[in-house]
């Protein structure tokens, strides 16, 4: 699994992207942010208010409930301010 | 057409593009976003935009696809620039030519608006009191919501 | 501004000219009108423009003043050229730019809009089949009702 | 009075202008159609279908019962074509 972080959420996690093997028990997105704020404090940090956190999975953005499997692209992000 | 880069475009040279050679174009339309020197009470130094390359090309395509399905167009272009960008800097243009004026003013108008709230850049204002990240406004997803037909507002 | 003229323009220089040095600029948006090759079955060889010199000025500044006084603007460009133009040739030119994009794009629409109705011009197009007028639109008439507040459409 | 006529007014009546006193009887614009109508066979062409004809006064767009008086530029033409 490709995980990849923008705007805030790759400041407060100090680093862009990174793999990691699907932790167990994950099905979803949500699944995936709850085990990554155990990970540590810069995670904890990031993703503490997930009504802020944007997903991508496989470059299209979907949401919470989105599956996940261990050979996406999952990129974490803030809201999306184009234009 | 869509590009993402960091040079700067000319307006000209990117417009003209779109209608030389074309004679059943009535109307282009085209909308041209620029760097602010203030944010709230600060004045801007620098503003600079990250985005996810891969994705913002898709959606970037997404959105055009979009536009063009809505709308009776002949051509579109979005350009949007990342990286470090200074006051007064253009960071991004949509165009789009049309036979009919309506088409090509109200598809401008929906590309700019979607590509506000669609499109993956983030945006890093260096200013006189720090750092801060630009956050998303409601009144853009009010704008998005706008051009949501029937319910259907394809990410 | 108002610019009433036989000579073609260039969309880069104009807007150039309402963004350059002035970093206050969030959004300009800009609408250009060309001469299409065909109108119906027809295909054209040329338009001929007349306009009512004096009048024309007039109410154009009087569309760009009502744009001012409705959205908060920071510039706004009017170019209308007359005499005989051919297929692909730019007819008009509206602009304008302002602090916040939809205050740009929603009156640049209505600058074309007001402009269509409003404006004292005439077009004769040269086709193979012989010389006749342009006759005003129905949709263009609906289009200028649309911007009308109140019941005030002030001529 | 300053006549001035455009498009396919100004066509039908084989002139773009032409200066004529304020005819008698005439107060308004409607009258003062009436009262070219009378001139001749060009000017009952051009403005036969008065539904056709817009004027303006002094460089003004007005309507038909708008007065008139000597001194003024009246222009008649066509529903205008800008854009």
């Amino acid at each position: 699994m490709q995980l990849l972080y923008f705007g805030w959420v790759r400041i407060k996690m100090g680093k862009d992207r990174e793999n990691m093997d699907l932790p167990d028990g994950v099905a979803n997105v949500r699944d995936l942010i709850e085990a990554l704020r155990d990970r540590g404090a810069e995670y904890e940090e990031a993703l503490n208010d997930i009504s802020m956190v944007r997903v991508a999975v496989n470059q299209e953005l979907t949401d919470l409930d989105a599956a996940v499997a261990n050979d996406d692209e999952i990129a974490l992000f803030p809201p999306m301010t184009g234009g | 057409m869509i590009k993402v880069q960091t040079e700067d475009f000319d307006i000209g040279v990117e417009t003209a593009r779109l209608t030389d050679g074309n004679n059943s174009v009535g109307g282009l339309a085209c909308f041209v976003g620029l760097v602010r020197d203030i944010a709230g009470d600060d004045s801007i130094e620098t503003m600079t935009l990250e985005h996810y390359p891969g994705m913002t090309e898709r959606q970037l395509e997404k959105i055009e696809a979009e536009a063009r399905e809505r709308w009776n167009l002949l051509d579109t272009l979005i350009i949007h620039r990342y990286g470090t960008l200074a006051p007064g800097d253009r960071i991004v243009m949509v165009a789009a030519t049309s036979e009919h004026r309506q088409d090509a003013l109200e598809s401008c108008h929906f590309l700019i608006d979607w590509l506000k709230t669609k499109a993956p850049f983030w945006k890093l204002e260096a200013t006189s009191h720090g750092k801060h990240w630009v956050e998303a406004r409601a009144e853009d997803r009010i704008s998005e919501e706008r051009w949501v037909i029937g319910g259907q507002n394809p990410e």
